[in-house]
């Protein structure tokens, strides 16, 4: 895809992102037989967090919280250029770290055990993209997301148990049940807001943001199990996500020992013996 | 060298409504010790009730708890009316049943809600909190209030039901069963609330009893206690049995107040169908003297009113036992050796309720 | 899993919510929201002040000062019964929120009977 | 220069230094010295650089052979005697049996060694010289004021305690007895492990390769505590089972071919063509002595047990010297087990540890550990792509070799610095270095995010490591995984470091670092980020005419593929410096990932002024204690703030709560450590496990 | 801006020391029947990230220090609503020697609303006015208005 493309990408992925999070709350509110707030309610969150006052804890605090919104956008450029896929789960790697490190720089118990939250959720979830991206090997012969282009027919085919793992970590990266562990968007856990307990004003609203732009990635990784025709992979991508809002709703948040005992069990579990059984 | 995390967890924190304080020490997600902070919540009730005239007080023990305040009243306004041996018209008593039932259905639901969303289970609490709602347009109707109804008074009821509510009652009562059924299977079957609360937070039988566990929690470690059983009021008329569950963990006290909630729809329409005609309000006269236990089945479980009045128009001495207070020993026990994501729901396991236990 | 059926069931049916400030929703009549307080009739015998458990109000009988605290009051009803002449009752609607609390204060004549109250004022 | 100048200077004027430190005991005279060598190897490696082409060079001194020869006993005599004086039976039986294996292969078999050549230069003894010269001498500076710092705190006493100083005369007579002791052997090891490199006739690799576990031996136990004479001579076992390890390997080779196989030439020339048992199973007996100098799994102990020696010698054994001498070995072997099924058993191996070590360290919270285990992982990715040994993964495991040294030189130096300044190397004391020593910190968040973080190095050598892996999908997933873990327990660490009090930037005045430390720490840190950003340049300098001609033989003769399908032209395109890195399976963008990290530092400098915002008091749960000085904006019917409970202090309540009971606590962090899960018995079963895979390596080499 | 302030009043709620009554009342407000996430209110646990402070109950001296430590860490713009007789004035429990009185003794308060406890509408209209009182704030500028509220 041309690089204006990505731009454009790039600048549209935060509004997508939005719009995703807005139908989240408002079909979350449908399913709970709630009227629910307006679609576009999270921009006018992120745009009065950007004018409240902004506070924060320590210095590398802000640093780590631009780190995030800048590596996410480097991880979609490097996701919406096609480019290798092992380098972008590294920068999408970097990103996560970033806001487990904000986390940790501020010294309140409740984002220190978010972050280390966060870290599972890294531990839990890096896994499955690391194996997508051998899949794209396996596939296509190179590492670059571009091949899957060229492929003629969908990743899907060959690696159904990875895009079952990639399901279940779509569900750790939306933080939402039964995975809303490390922070998430309705207040009522046991560690408050978690990572994000200590941010405020335009930090906060970086946070979101940053989130909003993982929410476009790891819908385009769904969307990368089927490119041809590209509209087959839109729908996959939202039925994955329609999916997602469902599950929340009908599960309980379960705990951190299980999650990561799920993903390194199926999720890796899976994605190993999709790749070996296709190698084989 | 220590691996320990010190969190202040609460006062203010999003799982407590209400403020308490635990002082958590936790190693990885380990809970190791859980040390109370109390005290948020202390008005100085009972003290403010010895300055007040008896009548006053009636208003004054409502405000106890928001949640069953209507039972405070009556177990007021029973105290009372022992000192004063005032006979309550047996509608009024009857009067007194179905609102004391309809504040457990509300209290449970409520706290069912609670307990769905202290585990993440977002939907759930709002369908709990949704079929709640029928049961204070209920409260709102008959007595005037969403939660707190001021309609017990000295020797009856201050409002009366007439015929039409009555029958519309039973009917809402039968839809409130209706709603209740579709949204109960999940706290009972449902794989990822299981995975969070079966094994949680046990307690064992003996434990539940040496600690002086009460009303469900004492229930769900297979206890039968409940004070229903002594047949106060019109209790020793209706069809009563107590719901007992055997497991000891998070899961059976759920699985306690779900079956309590159905049981109390029962009691409701058994003591509206037999409502008695006649009176609801004895007058009274006469002195305060002497001295009084009352104790009452709360939702939360077994509640002791004591009562010393000499011969003013005040109270001597004002004492209330309520159920948190003695629940909270048992929730100690429950707590060290959890997780910290199990916190929040072995703490709400116990229901407790602060403004109770602290008043 | 067992909620599935009940989302589901939310999803495609109109959500119960109560669009309140859009649309009102009559309280029930029996409803406590406010009290409401005619004047005229007071013979300000101090009944309703001797019962209220919220200390809402303070009579001066000898100044013919009645003040009433709307931000005290819990709406129980007690001085309604009280109340020889029926001048308080309570109201199913409820008070609207202020960004100052005023007490309501009525000048009376403490044996006349017809005084028209003097109104609001800020204490 | 001609080269027996150089190997003068590479070799001989280390140990000529060493010997003058011994002697002249001034620490004027000391500095003086080691600096000028420092500057002479510096010399020598560039010059060195620039005048080896890509045929490797060889040199005979037969006249050193009985030398040699001579060396090697009196260490195997002197390893019997610490055995005997130490009552340890089993070292005891290694080094006999050594000394019967190499008494008889000398006296009884008669190997002809005149034809052999004694040393070899060829590219990838440069980047290993370049690496230990450069990397290796810095260290010694740093040493150089570290020792002063050392000798005054008397020592670690032990992992936990806290520095009891001595008195400055005392200090004085200590240092010198004991530094130049210390020195003696930390600057010889840099001549030993550079003839250690160079080394090509078995015999000389062999008494190199003896001498390095000798002098780490002596290292180790520098402190003389029990402690740390009981891990020296843990690593003296460990590493001398490697050395019986390659005792039997020339034995075999010896015995089997004539004395046709004398010279690791020899043994990579003819891994081409043989593919006899006794030749696998040497070639399996040297990469396992491989294995327990680069502290493989189930090796490792002796390295964690190295991490009670003075900071110095951790870093010096880490990045340059010792472990990267045994993956050197590997990696010099890979072309010889090209091909055959022994090396997808080291890809294993290497895999496993990698998995295993990162999985250990996330268990651990000593700052040293950590980076120990994280050294045994890195070498394990290193022998794994040696294992998977196609041309990406050869030179990933040589751009592994150089970032690590680098990154793990400065990161161990780092926590020297902070160790000796807070007086514990325990990372749950390490919290709030950050405003401690900020200095300090931005040098190891350099070092952190250059071991596992794009764009620096070692994440491309991970990153041509995985792409090269896929052909060997078993190892895949212990690579996935370990990879993963490593982010893990690096962010803990990082975190640690960074979290500090809100304010306390204004309030705590950083503590002062000696210029030595600023210099050399700033050095590798340049290092650091500038060989990540000439990354390319880097592979193409360095790494790929390393293993160049390697395959182009290998392939041709083995498996009689096309050389125009590995042309390494043709594999890596590195575009410009800072350009793309291009290979057929995929492509780093170097220049984009660059343009990220600028762009994090800058950003935030550009919109972020903290005089403008508020700082604000980290969530209690509202239970904060106000601090003595902090004034409440309230007007004058409220109730005054004095009127709350509340607890006097200068500032002290921040990050304090008032818990039960009105008491104040200190909401502390604490790290996770899973210890319910990475508990001992995890730790043996990883061992067993290891043990059984290293069998069934030398199993496979003899079927 | 302003726009989005009144659309996104994100609320906190504490429990100074009530009965319950106004609490639960409080948090009938979120569910499906009133569903204030319509205004696009979100009850939110952190003082850091809210708009809304909701005081329930009265003062007492232990849950002053938690007030005042939660309405410094809220940042601006910020108001507070009093729910219910207990956070005006003190209500039914006025003569209990632990109480304080009403909230604004402790902190400014920008909303009253009155009721035992105030009915779920009764609330939705006090954060109707909080989001008025927010973006009148808003426009104030964010550093006149620490004193526009206390004084
Ligand atoms: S009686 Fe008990 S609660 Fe009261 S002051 Fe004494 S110790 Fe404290
Ligand atoms: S716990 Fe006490 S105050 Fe609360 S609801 Fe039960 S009885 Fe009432
Ligand atoms: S003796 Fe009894 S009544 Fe007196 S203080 Fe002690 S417990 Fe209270
Ligand atoms: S009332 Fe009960 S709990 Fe309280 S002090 Fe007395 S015995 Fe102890
Ligand atoms: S009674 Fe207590 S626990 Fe239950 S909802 Fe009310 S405040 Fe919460
Ligand atoms: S309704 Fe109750 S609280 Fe209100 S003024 Fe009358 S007596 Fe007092
Ligand atoms: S009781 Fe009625 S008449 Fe008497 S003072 Fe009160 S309002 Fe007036
Ligand atoms: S105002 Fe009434 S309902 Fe609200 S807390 Fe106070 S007493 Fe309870």
């Amino acid at each position: 895809m041309s690089f204006a493309f990505s731009v454009a990408g790039i600048l549209a992925a935060p509004f997508l992102g939005g719009l995703l999070a807005g139908l989240d709350r408002k079909i979350t509110a449908r399913l709970q037989g709630r009227k629910g707030p307006p679609i576009i309610q999270p921009f006018y969150d992120v745009i009065k967090l950007f004018g409240k006052e902004s506070t924060y804890t320590n210095r590398h605090q802000v640093f780590y919280i631009y780190a995030y919104l800048l590596w996410m956008a480097m991880a979609l450029l490097l996701l919406l250029t096609l480019q290798d896929f092992l380098v972008f789960v590294f920068a999408l790697t970097f990103a996560e770290i970033s806001l487990a490190l904000a986390g940790f720089s501020t010294r309140s118990p409740y984002s220190h055990i978010g972050s280390n939250r966060e870290i599972l959720q890294i531990l839990a979830s890096e896994p499955v993209l690391v194996f997508l991206a051998f899949a794209l090997y396996l596939a296509s012969g190179s590492f670059m997301a571009g091949g899957l282009f060229l492929l003629g027919e969908p990743l899907l085919r060959n690696f159904p148990l990875i895009f079952a793992a990639v399901l279940l970590i779509l569900t750790i990266k939306m933080r939402k049940s039964p995975f809303d562990l490390s922070s998430s968007a309705h207040a009522h856990q046991e560690i408050v807001r978690g990572v994000t307990t200590e941010f405020s004003g335009r930090y906060l609203a970086l946070s979101e943001i940053a989130h909003w732009v993982e929410l476009v990635i790891i819908l385009f990784v769904v969307f990368l199990f089927w490119v041809d025709p590209w509209w087959v992979g839109i729908l996959l991508a939202l039925a994955a996500y329609l999916a997602e809002i469902v599950i929340d709703n009908i599960f309980a948040r379960l705990k951190i020992s299980w999650m990561v005992a799920t993903a390194w069990g199926w999720g890796f579990g899976l994605s190993l013996l999709n790749i070996l059984y296709f190698t084989m | 060298m220590s691996f320990r995390t010190i969190i202040p967890f609460g006062p203010q924190h999003p799982v407590f409504p209400e403020p308490i304080q635990l002082k958590l020490a936790v190693e990885d997600e380990k809970v190791v010790e859980a040390i109370p902070g109390l005290g948020y919540v202390h008005r100085g009730l009972e003290k403010g009730a010895e300055l007040n005239d008896y009548v006053k007080n009636i208003y004054l023990a409502e405000r106890v708890c928001g949640i069953c305040s209507f039972i405070h009243s009556w177990t007021y306004c029973s105290c009372i009316e022992t000192l004063l041996q005032v006979e309550v018209p047996p509608r009024a008593e009857f009067l007194r049943l179905v609102f004391s039932e309809l504040s457990r259905v509300h209290s449970h639901l409520l706290w069912l809600g609670l307990y769905a969303d202290a585990f993440g289970f977002e939907s759930l609490f709002m369908q709990c909190w949704r079929v709640r709602e029928r049961s204070l347009d209920m409260q709102e109707a008959g007595g005037g209030g969403r939660v707190i109804l001021s309609t017990c008074t000295i020797g009856g009821m201050r409002k009366d039901l007439d015929e039409d509510m009555r029958r519309a009652f039973i009917k809402e009562v039968a839809e409130i069963r209706r709603d209740f059924q579709q949204i109960m299977t999940p706290f009972f079957e449902d794989y990822s609330i299981k995975k969070r609360t079966v094994g949680i937070g046990v307690l064992t039988k003996e434990d539940a009893q040496s600690l002086g566990a009460v009303g469900p929690v004492l229930r769900a470690s297979g206890v039968a206690g409940d004070t229903r059983l002594l047949g106060y009021g019109p209790y020793r008329e209706v069809d009563f049995e107590p719901v007992v569950e055997a497991g000891g963990d998070c899961h059976s006290r759920g699985k306690v107040r779900v079956r309590e909630v159905l049981r109390a729809l029962d009691l409701i329409t058994q003591a509206l169908e037999r409502l008695p005609e006649g009176e609801i309000k004895t007058n009274f006269r006469g002195k305060l003297n002497g001295e009084v236990f009352q104790r009452m089945e709360q939702p939360r479980g077994e509640m002791l009113y004591y009562v010393k009045a000499g011969s003013n128009r005040s109270l001597d001495r004002f004492r209330i036992r309520t159920p948190t207070f003695a629940n909270i020993p048992p929730l100690l026990k429950m707590l060290p050796g959890c997780d910290l994501a199990d916190v929040p729901v072995i703490v709400l396991s116990i229901d407790p309720c602060i403004s109770c236990a602290e008043r | 899993m067992q909620m599935l059926a009940t989302v589901l069931n939310n999803l495609f049916k109109r959500p119960v919510t109560r669009e309140y400030p859009y649309r009102y929703r009559e309280p029930f009549r029996s409803s406590k929201g406010r009290l409401v307080l005619d004047m005229r009739e007071c013979i300000m015998c101090t009944a309703c002040e001797k019962r209220c458990p919220a200390g809402a109000f303070e009579i001066k009988r000898k100044e013919g000062l009645f003040k009433f605290d709307p931000y005290s009051c819990v709406v129980c009803g007690a001085c309604v019964e009280a109340c020889p002449k029926k001048c308080l009752d309570v109201d199913s609607d409820w008070r609207k929120p202020v960004g100052e609390m005023r007490t309501e204060i009525w000048h009376i004549e403490p044996p006349a009977k017809v005084k028209s109250p003097a109104g609001a004022e800020t204490p | 220069m001609s080269w027996n100048g150089f190997f003068l200077i590479a070799i001989v004027l280390p140990l000529v230094v060493a010997g003058l430190v011994y002697v002249v005991r001034s620490v004027q005279i000391r500095k003086i010295l080691i600096i000028s060598m420092a500057v002479a190897l510096w010399a020598a490696g560039l010059w060195l650089h620039f005048s080896v082409g890509a045929e490797p060079q060889s040199f005979s001194f037969p006249w050193m052979n009985l030398p040699i020869l001579l060396g090697d006993l009196m260490i195997l005599a002197y390893i019997t005697y610490v055995a005997i004086e130490r009552r340890h039976p089993y070292l005891l039986i290694i080094g006999a049996l050594q000394l019967a294996g190499l008494l008889y292969i000398e006296f009884a078999l008669r190997p002809d060694m005149t034809q052999v050549s004694s040393l070899v230069i060829d590219r990838l003894a440069v980047v290993m010289f370049l690496l230990v010269s450069l990397v290796g001498s810095i260290i010694c500076i740093y040493a150089l004021r570290y020792m002063d710092e050392h000798s005054l705190h008397n020592g670690l006493r032990s992992e936990t305690s806290h520095f009891q100083p001595l008195s400055p005369e005392a200090s004085a007579q200590h240092d010198q007895g004991h530094t130049g002791r210390f020195f003696f052997w930390f600057v010889a090891f840099i001549g030993i492990m550079n003839g250690l490199i160079f080394a090509n006739n078995i015999f000389w690799l062999y008494f190199f390769w003896e001498a390095t576990t000798l002098c780490s031996f002596l290292l180790i136990g520098y402190e003389k505590t029990e402690e740390s004479q009981s891990n020296a001579l843990l690593a003296l076992f460990l590493n001398s089972i490697g050395g019986l390890a390659m005792v039997v390997a020339i034995f075999l080779l010896v015995n089997s071919f004539d004395g046709d196989i004398l010279s690791l030439l020899a043994v990579v020339d003819s891994g081409l063509e043989i593919i006899s048992t006794p030749f696998q199973v040497a070639l399996a007996f040297l990469v396992a002595a491989g294995f327990t100098k680069a502290a493989q799994l189930p090796f490792q102990n002796w390295l964690l047990g190295a991490m009670v020696a003075p900071t110095p010698v951790s870093a010096l054994l880490h990045s340059s010297t010792m472990v990267k001498a045994g993956v050197y070995l590997i990696l010099r072997l890979a072309p010889a087990y090209h091909g055959v099924l022994l090396s997808s058993a080291i890809t294993l191996v290497g895999g496993f540890t990698f998995f295993a070590a990162s999985l250990l360290a996330v268990a651990d919270d000593n700052a040293k550990r950590i980076l120990a285990y994280s050294t045994v992982a890195n070498l394990g990715l290193i022998v794994a792509c040696c294992g998977v040994n196609t041309p990406l993964a050869v030179s990933a495991a040589v751009i592994l070799i150089v970032f690590h040294g680098v990154t793990k030189a400065l990161l161990f130096m780092g926590v020297g610095v902070i160790e000796h300044a807070i007086g514990s190397r325990n990372v749950e004391n390490m919290e709030g270095l950050v405003v401690r020593m900020p200095a300090v910190m931005v040098v190891m968040t350099i070092g952190v995010f250059g071991m596992f973080l794009p764009p620096f190095g070692m994440l491309f050598g991970k990153w041509a490591a995985l792409e090269a892996s896929i052909r060997e999908p078993l190892v895949i997933g212990l690579l996935v995984a370990g990879s993963t873990l490593t982010a893990m327990f690096w962010t803990k660490y990082l975190g640690r470091m960074l979290s500090s009090l809100p304010g306390a930037e204004d309030r705590v005045i950083p503590a002062p670092i000696s210029g030595y430390y600023m210099a050399t720490l700033g050095i590798l840190a340049v290092g650091v980020v500038g060989l990540s950003l000439g990354m390319t340049g880097v592979v193409q300098a360095l790494a790929i005419p390393a293993v160049e001609n390697w395959y182009a033989v290998a392939i041709q003769e083995v498996s009689g593929l096309n050389l125009a399908v590995f042309s390494w032209a043709s594999y890596f395109n590195p575009e410009i410096v800072l350009g793309n890195f291009v290979v057929p399976e995929g492509l780093f963008p170097v220049g984009l990932l660059f343009l990220g990290l600028v762009l994090t530092v800058t950003i935030p400098l550009f919109f972020f002024s903290p005089e403008k915002e508020r700082v604000s008091r980290v969530y209690l749960a509202g239970e904060n204690l106000e601090d003595a000085d902090s004034e409440e904006d309230l007007t004058s019917d409220m109730i005054p703030a004095g009127d709350a409970p509340r607890e006097k202090g200068e500032g002290k309540m921040e990050g304090s709560f008032a818990g039960p009971l009105e008491a104040p606590a200190e909401a502390s962090l604490g790290g996770y450590y899973f210890r319910n899960v990475l508990s001992e018995k995890l730790v043996r079963g990883l061992n067993g496990a290891a043990i059984l895979l290293l069998l069934w390596m030398i199993g496979v080499a003899l079927v | 801006m302003n726009l989005s302030r009144a659309r996104s009043p994100w609320v906190l709620h504490y429990d100074a020391s009530s009965c319950n009554g106004c609490d639960i009342e409080t948090v009938a407000c979120m569910t499906p029947l009133y569903d204030i996430e319509r205004f696009g209110a979100i009850s939110i646990g952190c003082p850091k990230h809210a708009d809304i402070l909701l005081v329930t109950g009265t003062i007492n001296h232990k849950s002053l220090r938690v007030l005042r430590n939660i309405y410094e860490q809220m940042t601006e713009p910020k108001v507070v609503a009093a729910i219910g007789i207990c956070a005006t004035s003190g209500g039914v429990f006025h003569q209990s020697y632990n109480l304080l009185g009403g909230v604004d003794k402790a902190i400014p308060v920008d909303v009253y609303i009155s009721g035992c406890p105030p009915r779920p509408e009764a609330i939705i209209d006090a954060i109707v006015m909080g989001v008025e009182k927010l973006k009148k704030k808003g426009k104030e500028g964010l550093a006149g208005s620490a004193e526009a509220s206390s004084g």
